[in-house]
This record gives structure tokens, C-alpha cells and sequence, in this order.
């Protein structure tokens, strides 16, 4: 045994020798940087896999800080993707649970249909054709691009028109960028009330395009209570901050542009 | 970090199967591939191995708070490559067949990411006892997939397992799932099974998009709305 | 001349180290999505084998052997390899900071390659001479980078296929990578090596 | 609104052509080496080329009913793939092993990369080759034509071993010797490959540039020195024509410009010849073309051509 | 001999209404006029409701060089100006005129009086004139080339490869006379050594006829091209014809010392000049299988696809599909409320039979598209990339340089829908150079 415990005494020495004389080289050689990357490669495994596609933990700890996605290292687990997110402070700037809203209700059966669509079944090929097939120019076009890429399978697409099962989102914000009528926004998940249109044309255009269109009558605003409903550019827009899910702009809505969501916190 | 307390059992079953490290977190793919062509040699990469990452976790923990951080990496390798050596003494001493066997594949533990990255992950942060329960944990997990991968790869390919004469005279043996396509093939049918059957199908596709490799934290990131900075 | 051309195709080609020895799979799954980043990788990864069959060729014949330490190869090698890489990158980023650019990025993930560790293994394994070692390295990792980037190729396809969820990601890969193994195995026996 | 009317992006004319078409029109071409199988072979052969093709349309069927897709089998790229795996089996062989490798060949090589025009390489040599890998005996066990027995020798395998060239050229081109059951016959395949040349399926630049290599590789480096090769010989024996006429022109897995095409099927040359003159095993084209496979994605990549008027882009 | 670029399809002709005599359309009750009519800033109307105009009076104008004024093709009254719908199915600020068919014409027009080139472009401007080919270029832009290019070849572009449409034919056929005039007009004042007339050899007669009518002027000559699609397209035109390639990435036909002109722009410059009336009207080729009477018809710019094919005859049947321009390249049309415009040459209706589209399948790479590029492009890879949202990639596959002629999709066997992926990888390869 003692043949065993000598050379590794002997070679955990050498060890030691190695690795005094790499630290004192990588101190003076030492790089300016982005203090979080020191603070991610500590968190890092540190075993230079390669698994999360970089070249190793340093690399992929400055693609972080760049802005790559947090969670490609396999072996550090759920347990480093906590603690990176903390350093890049990605869980403060959203402190609550947001979902991913659609802001159309202008199914098949209640928007014109301008003609019928051939061509490549994808929203954003749609929508160069004269806007897509809706009389609604704004609104969704019910191709299902934002179905394709969430990667929860959260989005389903019911008679032209995207549904989002706000249990199933993450508010990863996929769809938010892949819609080309930018019509998705993501709101607080207990903020209640939406109004679901998008559309800024005239009250008598809009309604003839759309039976369930905001028309900008503005009685919303008026009803309430807490000032918490606005107008953009001829479109009720409710600040999910201010409201305080009473109701009461629902009741007085006349072509029910205003829809109540059940809260998912 | 999980709550420390009462956590011995999950240490230990961890490796097994939630982070099953060939399995979950794709580590240690080179011997995984290259010595389980058959159930035996398999048995075998998964003891040396344990042996090895037993050790490292032991001597780690014990050390963790006089190494300095800057030059742990280099020490813990030093570590490992100590007791890869003594194993490697070991098995030409006392097994020899396998020994031949494993080949080159004995001294490579040392470069095996398992252990480094346990000896990272966990030794270097946690106590003696947990460190012996996460390397036995991990050690079985690595034992584990690499008999799985052996047991398919003997029974498909030589129609045996363990030696033993199992399909033989059903039906030929496919000599190529015992050459290095093979290896491939059935590393990639498992974790295709994996992922299949796993109940974290949409993290799946998360991954997919995203880097390829199976992250327990996806969805964690999945929260973090679309604004990354 | 004859000998050492052999060895070298059969390093290449038919005992590939990625595709038949398995030596290599965590860079080369992990490298290969983009064959930009494959050639940044082979490059280092030639550069560090070549060099370091020679310095472990030379620590074994000069240190080892003598004292009779054979039996501290591993451990030796190992050390041999990190401090190699380290140094390699010190004096690459201070003398030679286009290569290091090039190049550098990629030396980290080298040390706990076992492609490299395995080289040095397999020259003492096969009583190489020198220059026997030096080709072997650099045959070896030519095999690794021309598999890389081969198969960055087939991956840079593959991402915009339509692959069954289950098989996504990391599945498909290791199936493609079987379907480029059995197409090597079209070398074995070439020039009866 | 009178009548809702359609939409869509321009142009609004399409050819009459269709991908069921052109695998139509390769099926075609693949009958005279079927027939010429059959006629050598016999029934047994016969049954394998049934059974193979039956197998691939089946495996494709349930894969796409398994994965919830769109079902494709009606494209007969399934049939083309059975067709092809199945020409390029020894008569001899099991018939349980012809049906593993349509197995292979659809479900593994083809459809978990997504399905046709997705897969990096041909579905029926990948099987092939697979094959010969797994049973390498069973694989390699020839059936002679005339005497309908277990026969010693392909060409190729005669010429390795170096026994007396029992084979003359006119057996080589009708193909009444052993060997795959598409094969053997050069006469049938240049029959088809005429038919898909008119047919505009293929052109004439990868059978003639890898069939090209071919000839001048094993004419400089024969046997005795340069140039006392046989081109003639290794042009007719073994799998060259049927690879480089039926493989090789593949659309989906060589690469999709004129000169990369070109590239790739002297690369396919190269390594035919490589193999046949210096491997171990006395056919190369199967290796050779999926080798090749692999490599196209590179090939693609650096044959982008200059649009009109551009120049060679620096990047 | 005859050169021929690499590329292109062998489109059907269908030149269904070659022998049809052009038709002067009667003045509908109204049209409406967009004040976009061409490439470059668009004019804003200079009526407003209630005005009276008379034909050929400026309803809209710009200040921007790269534009072209619009004038009313009608004499009433205007009765709205707002943003209608336009051909490309958006809403475009537009002018409505109720006709009172008295057709008085605007006094001011008198024949211009020229004494310079720049009397000329300045002419040209006021004209209205814009390439009437398709793409609407102002043409006092286009002959205006900067003054380091030196121009060495007019080309009249004669070629007309798309199907079904004859209105250049007709123009050649029924106005030679007027063409040579304007190409003469156009040398004369810019100083260009030579014209050369480009046509398809399926036109055997207008060569012959035209080969007869240059022969008095030893600057013009007449070429023959091969029939093929897209022969007429600006750079395909210019290499046939010079053997000059135009270099990609926005360079003009200025660069290689070309200016290319449709034979219509060319006549009505002739006529222009003579008469001072500027551009109100336009021939367009009416055809398809549902229309029931196929022609070429002279339109008042500002006339709604309804009254054009109630002139027409109507349809036969129920329409499934119409275009405005020809099959390979026009816009498909949901309403028959848009209103023709300078630079439409065609409207077609199409039954199912024509007009259906063939579902999309699996690319199989068998690489038809990339033959039939024009541009040399690799139409397949641009699918593939822009479907999988691979943006980046695009421009190492020179992208731009497309020109969107449809031949990789009318080759497709896999009938996938190349040029729609293609205009929408272009437009996110815009949007991303914008943003970097």
C-alpha cells in the first residue's frame, strides 16, 4: 500500500505546484471583464464540457452577460440557472407572473372575410396579402404563427383566431415577437380585464369590420372608476396596474370589446 | 441550493434517476459509447468509475475549505487522476481480463466530466457524508445507464448478456450494434425513449429550440418573460 | 516514409477517433452545431495534440522511464496537458492575439478532452518513437476536426428539419452520428491497416 | 362582396410537374434492372424485391401515422427507396433482413430526419451499408445465376481475391453473373438511365463524372503499375452503374448546384476507386456515395454560386 | 445568333388576344385615381371635393424628384378624396371623380416647347409618364442617369414574356410608327448612339414590321430573342441584347452604360411631345377563360376592374381568382374595387382550374429552381432558411438580389411557394440591416 500512497502524495504535491503556478499566471495575465462573468463561471460547473454549445463555462458566462439564454448548462442544474438569474437580476425586472394575451376577438364569424387565402400557412405571409384575409387589418390573422412557436403548446387557433391558455403560459414571449400585427402583449396573469381589439380606425369602420371591434365610444373610460382605461389612437387600452378587476367597464362596453380572463397567479 | 436538511435519501437517489448523470445530464458520453459493447465491461467502467468518484468526492470535501478557489480546478484533477491511477493499479492487479478489456477507457477516467463536475457541483460544497451519498448516487447512476446501454447493446449485437447465450439461435446477431454505430444508435434511442416518456415533454421542445441537451431548468427560464435584460 | 504515412491515415480515417474510438463525443456534440465554430475547434484541438504527444512523449521517455514511474502515466499526463493548454493560451494571448482570437476560445475546453489525453495514452500504449508520437497526435486530431466538421455539416441541415419532438436535440444527433460512423466504417481495412 | 374571391402570392402558373411524377418516372427507369433481376435470379429474387418494397411502403405508412403526419406514401418515394434497398440485396438474402433494412432505411435514415427531402443520406444504401455491417456474411453470400447456386465470386470479389478474371465483358454488360439483384446487369440500367435522362429527371453530369473517375483511377493505378488498370471492368462489375445512375443522382442527399454536383460525384469517383483498389472489401460504391452524402451540407455551403451580375462574395 | 441567359422557364403563351385590335373603353360614371401610381414619393392631391376638373388637369402632385404627377382622365366632379382601396389591397389616398362625359380637356395643354435636354426630362416629368412595363419608374428619372455614366445603348423593351399579355404587342403592331418617333425623340435628346428593340421571337410580325420601319435610321436596330421566361425582365434584357450583366447588389443599367424603355413608354413620349396630352389612358389585355369577350382595350386611368370587364362582356362565370398584371408576376385581386392604374398592363380572371393553386409538399432538392434562376440564386436554401426563421443566413445567399420573377416556383414539383418565403426573408433582411 505504501507504493500506492507515495506517489500520490507525491503527485497531489506536484498538484499543488501546477496549480499555484496557473493562478499566478491567469492573475497576470488577467483580463478586464465584466465582473457578473467571474460571478457566473463561479457558479458554472467549471468542467468545460461543451454541453451548452460553447466552448467552455468562461465562454458561455460571457454569452450570458451578452444575453444568450440562461439555461443550456445541463450539469449545473436548475440549481445554477437560480443563482445566474439572480446575477444577471433577469427575476427582478418581472417580479410577478405574467401571461401572453391576445388583444383580438375577431373570429371568422364576426370579422368580413375579404377573400380566401392560398399560399403558405404562416401569419406573417398572410398578412402581405392585402393584410391578411379579416376585413380587420389589425387584427389577428389566424394563421397560427404564434402556435408554432410556443414552446409550451399554450396557443391553439379557433375559427381564425389565437386563443392562449393562459395556465399553460410562461410569458416566454415568443409570440409576442413572431406576430406581425403585434396584436400579443404580455399583462400581469391577475389582471383581469382586457380589451381584446387592437384596431384604430374609426368607430363606423371599425364596426363594420368587425361586430366585436372597439369603436372608441369611450364609455369605458368614463365608467371607470379608478381612471385606469385609456385611449390609444381611437383603442381603449386598460393599464393593468391602475385596475382593480371591479368590472363595471365590461357592463357598459357595446360590442363587448372588453373581456374578463379568470387570474392566474 | 435545495433545503439542506434531510436530504441524505434524495442525494443518494438523485443520481439514480432524476439527474441521472449519462442519462439526464449527458455526461461521461465517451466511456458510456465506448466500453459497452458488452454488459460485463459495462458493470466494470461503472465500479472503477464509482470507485474513483467515491474517492475524489471524500478527499474533496475534506479539502474544500483549504484549497483556494482560484486553483481548485487544477487540484481536483490531481485528485481524480490519484485515484483513477490506484484504480487502474487495482483492476491489473486483480482483474485482469477487464482491465484489457477497458483498455485505455481506465485512465481516461480522469477526464470523465462526472466526476469533475461533482467534485465542483457538490463535493467541494457540501460535507463528507453527503459528498459519500452523491458519489454512491451518482456512481450507481453512471453503473446503471451503462448496463443498460451494455445489456442492449450484448443482447442486439452478440445475442448474448453477460456472456451468456440468450437470442443467438433466434435470430442473427447484428454485428453492427457492437461497433461504434451501434453505441450511437442505442445512446440515442434511449434518450429518445427518455424524453418520450418523461412527463417534461414541453420542456422538450423548449430544449430543442434552445440548446439541444436536456436542461432541468428550463422552465425556470421560461418565466423569465421576454425581456432578458 | 511508408509507416508513417499509414499511421497517419489510419488515424484519420480508419481508426477515427471521434467516429470509432470514441474518444472526443463531449466536444464533439457540444461543438459541432456550426462548422465555423468545428474549425475554430479543430484548429486548437490540432495544435494542442501535436504539441502535447511531444512534451508526453518526452516526459515519459525522459522522466518516467527512467525512474521507473510508468505507472504514473495518467496522472502525469494529465497535469502535463492542463499546464500545456495554460500555458498555450498565455502565450497566445500575449504574443500571437490574432491566433488567440481564433483559437484561444477554444483551449479551455481541450484539457478535459479525453481525445488528447488519449492520444498521449495510446503512443505509450504503441511504443511510438518520436516522430511516430508527433504524426499520431497530429493524425489524430485531423481525424477529430475533419469528423467535426462533417458532421457540423449534417447538424447545420438537420437544424432546419423537421424532427419528431422526442428525437430533438440531442437523440437525432447521436442517430446522425451513428449514420456518419457506419459510413467510416467504409475505411476499415483500407491499405490492410 | 359578390363572391369572395382567392388570393395569393405570385406567380400564379405552376408546371405541370409533381414530385409523385418524377418518382414515377424513376420507378420506370428502375424496371428494366427489376426485370433483368428476375430473369437472372428468379422468383427468389422476385420475392425479396416484393417484400422489401412492401416493407419500406408499410414502415413509411405507420410512421407517419405514428408521428401525426401528414401521410406521404402516396409521393412513391417509399417504393422508390424499397426498390432501390432491394436491387441492391444479394438474392440469397433472409428475407426477415430485407425487411429490417426497409425498416432502416425509412423509419431510422428517413423519416426521424423528418421525412422526405430531410435525411442527409440515401435511405436505401444507408440500410445497405448497415446491413453489411450487422450481417456481413449474410450480405456477402451470392447467388451464381446459371447454376443457382451458392457461387464463389462476384467480379469485384475475383479481381480482390485474384483469381483468374473469369468474367468477360459481354456476361459483365447482360449481367448473367452473381452479385446485388439490380446489379449485375449494366444493359438494364443504362436502359433506365436513358429513360431518366429524357425524361429530364437526372442529367448526364454525376453518372459521367463519377463513372468517369471511376475509369481513369483504376486505368493510372492498375494492378502492375500505372496505367494497366481495367476501367472497362471495374466500370461493369459491381454496383458503379447502379450507384452512379440511381444513387449517386439522389436529389435530396447530393448537393443542389450544377458544380457542386459535379464535385460530389468525383468525390464519389475517388472514393469508389479508393475502396475497391486499397480497402479490404471488394465494393466500394455504397461506402463511397453515403460518404459523400455526408459531405454535400459542406459542399452546399461553399457552391453558393454568384447571383447574375455579382461578385464572388467576400465574407 | 441568338444569346441566351442561364435561367428561366418555358412559361406557356397564351397570347390569346395577339389579333385583337385594340378597343377605346366608353368613360365610365366614375373613376378613381390613387395617388400612387409609381415608384418614389407619392403625390398628394391638389383638388379637393366639389372640385370640377377637365381631362388632363394635375389632381396630384409631389415635390420629390423620384415621383410623377397624376391627372384626371376624366372630365366632373370630384366627390371624395380619401384613402381607397388600391391594387395591392391597401388603402391609398386617392381621388374620385364623378364623370360628367363631356371629356372637355384641361386648356393648358398645348404641345410642351423644348429646347434642351432639360426642357425634355422636364417635359417627361409632367407627362405623368412612368415605365408602363410593370414596375412604374418615373422615366424623366430613369433618362436622367448621372452625368459620369455614359449611356451607349437605348433598349426598347419589346419582349413581353409573360402569358397572355399582348398590349405591347399591340402597341408594335398597330403603332410602329410612333414607337421609332419616340426612340428617335429619346436618342436625339440625350445624345445615345444606339436604340436596339428587343422582342420575342414569337412575334414574328412586329420584328418584320419593325425591322421595316428602323431600316431608315441606321441608329436603331431590331433584335430577335428567344422566347423565355424572363426575357424581359431589366437584366436579363440588357445581357441578351449587350452581353453586359448589370452587377447585383442596386446597381442600375446606368452601369453598364444601358437605359431600357418599354415600347409603350416610347410611343407615348412620341406622342406626348406632339400633342401635350399626358398619360390618361392605358391598354390593357383583358383575358382569361371566364372573361367573355378577351381583348386589348384602351383605358381611362382610374377605372374600376368592374367597369373594365363589364366592357369586356362580364364574366362567363363565377371567377375564382383575378390578377392585375400577368400570371407570373400580378397581384392577385379580391376586389373588383381598384381601379387601373399607369403601369397595369393586364387583367386576367381566372376559373379554378387556372387559378388553383397545387398544395405545397416536401422540398426534395431536386434543384429545378436553382436552374431556373435568373439571378443565379439558390431558391430552395432561401425556403428553407426563411421557414425555419433563419434571417442571418439569408444574406450569404444573396437574397436581394432576387427579383422575384416566379420561375423557381412555377418549376417547384414540390409546388412549394418559393417567391412568397423569398419576399419575406427580403423584408426581414431589410428590416434587420435597418435596425444594425
Amino acid at each position: 500500500m505504501i507504493q500506492i500512497i507515495i506517489p500520490v502524495a507525491v503527485i497531489s504535491g506536484l498538484g499543488l505546484v501546477f496549480g499555484l503556478a496557473l493562478s499566478y499566471t491567469s492573475k497576470k495575465f488577467a483580463v478586464e471583464a465584466d465582473q457578473r462573468i467571474e460571478q457566473i463561471s463561479g457558479v458554472l460547473p467549471g468542467a468545460n464540457c461543451g454541453a451548452c454549445g460553447y466552448s467552455g463555462c468562461e465562454q458561455y458566462a460571457e454569452a450570458i452577460v451578452e444575453g444568450a439564454e440562461i439555461s443550456k448548462c445541463p450539469v449545473g442544474g436548475a440549481d445554477a440557472i437560480a443563482q445566474i438569474s439572480d446575477i444577471m437580476g433577469v427575476q427582478a425586472t418581472t417580479g410577478e407572473k405574467k401571461v401572453a394575451r391576445v388583444m383580438c376577438n375577431g373570429t371568422w364569424d364576426k370579422v368580413l372575410i375579404k377573400f380566401d387565402y392560398d399560399g403558405i400557412i404562416d401569419c406573417r405571409s398572410a398578412a402581405t396579402m392585402a393584410g391578411g384575409p379579416s376585413s380587420c387589418i389589425y387584427g389577428c390573422v389566424g394563421m397560427g404563427s404564434c402556435m408554432k412557436v410556443c414552446p409550451f403548446g399554450a396557443i391553439s387557433v379557433e375559427n381564425g383566431l389565437a386563443r392562449i391558455n393562459e395556465a399553460k403560459c410562461n410569458a416566454c414571449g415568443k409570440c409576442v415577437a413572431e406576430c406581425p400585427k403585434m396584436i400579443i402583449r404580455l399583462v400581469p396573469a391577475c389582471s383581469e380585464y382586457s380589451v381584446v381589439c387592437s384596431n384604430h380606425e374609426k368607430g363606423a369602420v371599425a364596426r363594420k369590420n368587425c361586430q366585436v371591434a372597439c369603436i372608441g365610444c369611450q364609455k369605458c373610460v368614463k365608467t371607470c372608476p379608478v381612471e385606469a382605461i385609456t385611449m390609444d389612437n381611437l383603442c381603449a387600452v386598460i393599464d393593468p396596474v391602475k385596475c382593480e378587476n371591479c368590472g363595471k367597464c365590461i357592463e357598459v362596453c357595446p360590442t363587448k370589446a372588453i373581456s374578463k380572463y379568470t387570474a392566474h397567479h | 441550493m435545495a433545503k439542506a436538511k434531510g436530504k441524505s435519501f434524495a442525494v443518494l437517489t438523485n443520481g439514480l434517476i432524476k439527474e441521472n448523470p449519462v442519462l439526464r445530464l449527458v455526461l461521461g458520453t465517451c466511456p458510456t459509447l465506448a466500453v459497452t459493447t458488452m454488459a460485463k465491461n459495462a458493470i466494470g467502467m461503472g465500479i472503477a468509475a464509482t470507485f474513483v468518484l467515491l474517492g475524489s468526492n471524500i478527499v474533496i470535501s475534506l479539502i474544500r475549505k483549504i484549497v483556494p478557489n482560484k486553483v481548485r480546478i487544477p487540484v481536483f484533477i490531481t485528485v481524480i487522476a490519484g485515484f483513477t491511477t490506484i484504480v487502474q493499479m487495482l483492476l491489473h492487479a486483480y482483474a485482469q481480463d477487464i482491465y484489457r478489456e477497458l483498455g485505455i477507457f481506465i485512465p481516461l477516467i480522469v477526464v470523465n466530466c462526472i466526476i469533475l463536475a461533482r467534485a465542483e457541483m457538490f463535493a467541494c460544497k457540501n460535507s463528507v457524508g453527503l459528498s459519500i451519498l452523491d458519489a454512491l448516487g451518482m456512481g450507481a447512476g453512471f453503473t446503471l445507464a451503462l448496463l443498460i446501454m451494455g445489456s442492449i447493446r450484448e443482447i442486439l449485437g452478440a445475442g448474448t448478456w453477460f456472456g451468456l447465450p440468450l437470442t443467438k439461435d433466434i435470430f442473427d446477431p447484428a454485428v453492427l450494434m457492437i461497433l461504434p454505430p451501434g453505441g450511437f444508435l442505442a445512446f440515442g434511442f434511449i434518450i429518445a425513449a427518455i424524453n418520450k416518456f418523461s412527463a417534461l415533454k414541453i420542456r422538450n421542445k423548449e430544449i430543442a429550440s434552445g440548446c439541444g441537451l436536456n436542461c432541468p431548468g428550463c422552465s425556470a427560464s421560461g418565466s423569465n418573460g421576454g425581456d432578458p435584460s | 516514409m511508408k509507416e508513417i504515412i499509414l499511421i497517419a491515415v489510419s488515424a484519420i480515417l480508419v481508426e477515427n477517433f471521434v467516429l470509432t474510438k470514441f474518444l472526443g463525443i463531449c466536444p464533439f456534440l457540444g461543438v459541432s452545431k456550426k462548422s465555423s465554430t468545428a474549425i475554430g475547434m479543430g484548429g486548437a484541438v490540432v495544435f494542442v495534440m501535436t504539441l502535447s504527444s511531444i512534451v508526453t512523449w518526452s516526459v515519459n521517455e525522459y522522466l518516467l522511464k527512467p525512474y521507473d514511474l510508468a505507472y504514473l502515466q495518467t496522472i502525469a499526463f494529465i497535469l502535463v496537458i492542463a499546464a500545456l493548454v495554460q500555458f498555450v493560451e498565455t502565450v497566445l494571448k500575449k504574443f500571437m492575439p490574432a491566433l488567440y482570437k481564433a483559437l484561444g476560445i477554444y483551449l479551455p475546453l481541450i484539457t478535459t478532452n479525453c481525445a488528447v489525453l488519449g492520444a498521449a495514452l495510446l503512443n505509450m500504449e504503441r511504443n511510438y518513437t518520436l516522430v511516430q508520437a508527433t504524426v499520431f497526435g497530429f493524425a489524430a486530431a485531423v481525424g477529430f476536426t475533419l469528423a467535426l466538421i462533417l458532421f457540423s455539416g449534417v447538424r447545420e441541415r438537420m437544424e432546419t428539419s423537421d424532427i419528431p419532438i422526442a428525437f430533438q436535440g440531442l437523440p437525432i444527433t447521436l442517430i446522425a452520428a451513428a449514420l456518419v460512423s457506419v459510413a467510416f466504417v467504409g475505411f476499415s481495412g483500407l491499405f490492410g491497416i | 362582396m359578390e363572391n369572395r374571391l382567392f388570393v395569393s402570392s405570385s406567380p400564379h402558373l405552376r408546371e405541370n410537374a409533381s414530385t409523385r411524377k418524377i418518382m414515377l418516372d424513376v420507378i420506370i427507369a428502375l424496371l428494366p434492372a427489376v426485370v433483368a433481376g428476375i430473369w437472372f435470379f428468379g422468383m427468389r429474387a422476385a420475392l425479396v424485391i416484393i417484400v422489401t418494397v412492401a416493407a419500406a411502403v408499410l414502415t413509411e405508412y405507420l410512421m407517419r401515422l405514428g408521428l401525426k403526419r401528414e401521410q406521404t406514401v402516396s409521393d412513391l418515394s417509399a417504393v422508390v427507396t424499397g426498390l432501390l434497398l432491394a436491387l441492391n440485396l444479394p438474392p440469397s438474402i433472409p428475407i426477415w433482413i430485407a425487411i429490417v433494412g426497409s425498416v432502416i432505411a425509412i423509419a431510422l435514415i428517413k423519416q426521424l430526419f423528418g421525412g422526405l427531402g430531410q435525411n442527409f443520406m440515401n435511405p436505401a444504401l444507408g440500410a445497405r451499408v448497415m446491413l453489411v455491417v450487422a450481417w456481413a456474411g449474410r450480405m456477402t453470400t451470392w447467388t451464381d445465376p446459371v447454376t443457382d447456386a451458392v457461387a464463389t465470386a462476384t467480379p469485384l470479389g475475383a479481381l480482390k481475391e485474384g483469381t483468374l478474371q473469369s468474367f468477360s465483358y459481354s456476361e459483365l454488360f447482360w449481367g448473367n453473373i452473381a452479385g446485388c439483384i439490380g446489379e449485375t446487369s449494366a444493359f438494364a440500367i443504362l436502359l433506365g438511365c436513358a429513360w431518366l435522362l429524357a425524361r429530364k429527371v437526372i442529367t448526364w453530369r454525376i453518372p459521367v463524372f463519377f463513372v468517369g473517375t471511376v475509369a481513369l483511377l483504376t486505368w493510372v493505378l492498375g494492378p502492375d503499375g500505372l496505367f494497366t488498370g481495367d476501367p472497362l471492368y471495374h466500370i461493369l462489375a459491381g454496383g458503379l452503374m447502379l450507384g452512379a445512375v440511381f444513387m449517386a443522382t439522389d436529389y435530396v442527399t447530393n448537393p443542389i448546384t450544377r458544380k457542386g454536383r459535379i464535385i460530389f460525384a468525383i468525390g464519389c469517383g475517388v472514393l469508389t476507386s479508393l475502396f475497391r483498389l486499397y480497402g479490404n472489401m471488394p465494393e466500394g460504391v455504397s461506402f463511397a456515395i453515403i460518404l459523400m452524402n455526408i459531405v454535400t451540407p459542406l459542399i452546399d455551403r461553399h457552391t453558393v454560386p454568384v447571383s447574375f451580375g455579382g461578385e464572388r462574395h467576400v465574407e | 445568333m441568338l444569346k441566351i441567359f442561364r435561367g428561366g422557364v418555358n412559361t406557356p403563351h397564351r397570347k390569346n388576344t395577339e389579333e385583337s385590335k385594340t378597343l377605346v373603353m366608353d368613360i365610365p360614371s366614375r373613376v378613381i385615381i390613387p395617388m400612387v401610381q409609381h415608384i418614389g414619393a407619392p403625390c398628394t392631391p391638389t383638388v379637393k371635393k366639389g372640385d370640377l376638373v377637365k381631362v388632363g388637369q394635375v389632381i396630384g402632385n409631389s415635390e420629390a424628384y423620384v415621383s410623377a404627377p397624376v391627372h384626371a382622365s376624366v372630365s366632373g366632379t370630384v366627390t371624395r378624396v380619401e384613402p381607397m382601396l388600391y391594387a395591392s389591397g391597401k388603402q391609398v389616398m386617392s381621388v374620385e371623380i364623378q364623370t360628367d362625359g363631356n371629356q372637355d380637356v384641361d386648356e393648358n395643354i398645348q404641345p410642351p416647347v423644348i429646347h434642351s435636354r432639360d426642357d425634355f426630362l422636364k417635359a417627361l416629368r409632367n407627362s405623368g409618364l412612368v415605365g408602363l412595363g410593370g414596375a412604374g419608374f418615373p422615366t424623366h428619372v430613369k433618362l436622367n442617369p448621372p452625368k459620369d455614366k455614359s449611356i451607349e445603348y437605348l433598349i426598347i423593351n419589346g419582349a413581353e414574356c409573360e402569358p397572355y399579355i399582348t398590349s405591347d404587342y399591340r402597341e408594335l403592331m398597330e403603332n410602329a410608327h410612333g414607337v421609332i418617333k419616340g426612340i428617335q425623340l429619346v436618342l436625339d435628346m440625350l445624345g445615345i448612339p444606339k436604340a436596339i428593340i428587343g422582342v420575342e421571337d414569337n412575334k414574328p410580325k412586329a420584328i418584320q414590321l419593325l425591322t421595316e420601319k428602323a431600316a431608315a435610321d441606321n441608329r436603331i436596330s431590331v433584335k430577335t430573342l428567344h422566347s423565355r421566361y424572363p426575357q424581359g425582365a431589366e437584366k436579363t434584357l440588357i445581357y441578351t441584347v449587350t452581353g453586359r450583366k448589370v452587377p447585383a447588389g442596386g446597381k442600375l443599367p446606368a452601369d453598364v452604360g444601358c437605359i431600357v424603355l418599354n415600347v409603350n413608354s416610347v410611343s407615348f413620349i412620341a406622342s406626348y411631345i406632339e400633342t401635350g396630352m399626358p398619360l390618361i389612358h392605358k391598354r390593357v389585355t383583358v383575358d382569361g377563360p371566364v372573361i367573355k369577350r378577351p381583348q386589348n382595350v384602351l383605358v381611362p386611368i382610374g377605372t374600376s376592374l368592374r367597369d373594365l370587364i363589364d366592357f369586356c362582356g362580364g364574366f362567363q362565370e363565377k371567377p375564382f381568382k383575378i390578377l392585375m398584371g400577368g400570371p407570373m408576376m400580378g397581384i392577385a385581386q379580391y376586389s373588383l374595387d381598384t381601379s387601373v392604374i399607369k403601369n397595369t398592363n393586364a387583367i386576367l380572371a381566372f376559373d379554378k382550374k387556372e387559378g388553383d393553386l397545387p398544395s405545397e409538399s416536401a422540398c426534395i432538392r431536386c434543384g429545378r429552381c436553382v436552374d431556373a434562376c435568373p439571378m443565379h440564386l439558390i431558391p430552395s436554401d432561401l425556403n428553407r432558411l426563411v421557414m425555419a426563421g433563419k434571417y442571418d443566413e439569408l444574406g450569404a445567399y444573396h437574397i436581394l438580389d432576387c427579383i422575384e420573377c416566379g420561375s423557381c416556383s412555377y418549376v417547384c414539383p414540390a409546388k412549394r411557394y418559393l417567391v412568397q418565403s423569398i419576399r419575406i426573408g427580403k423584408d426581414a433582411v431589410r428590416k434587420n440591416a435597418k435596425k444594425a
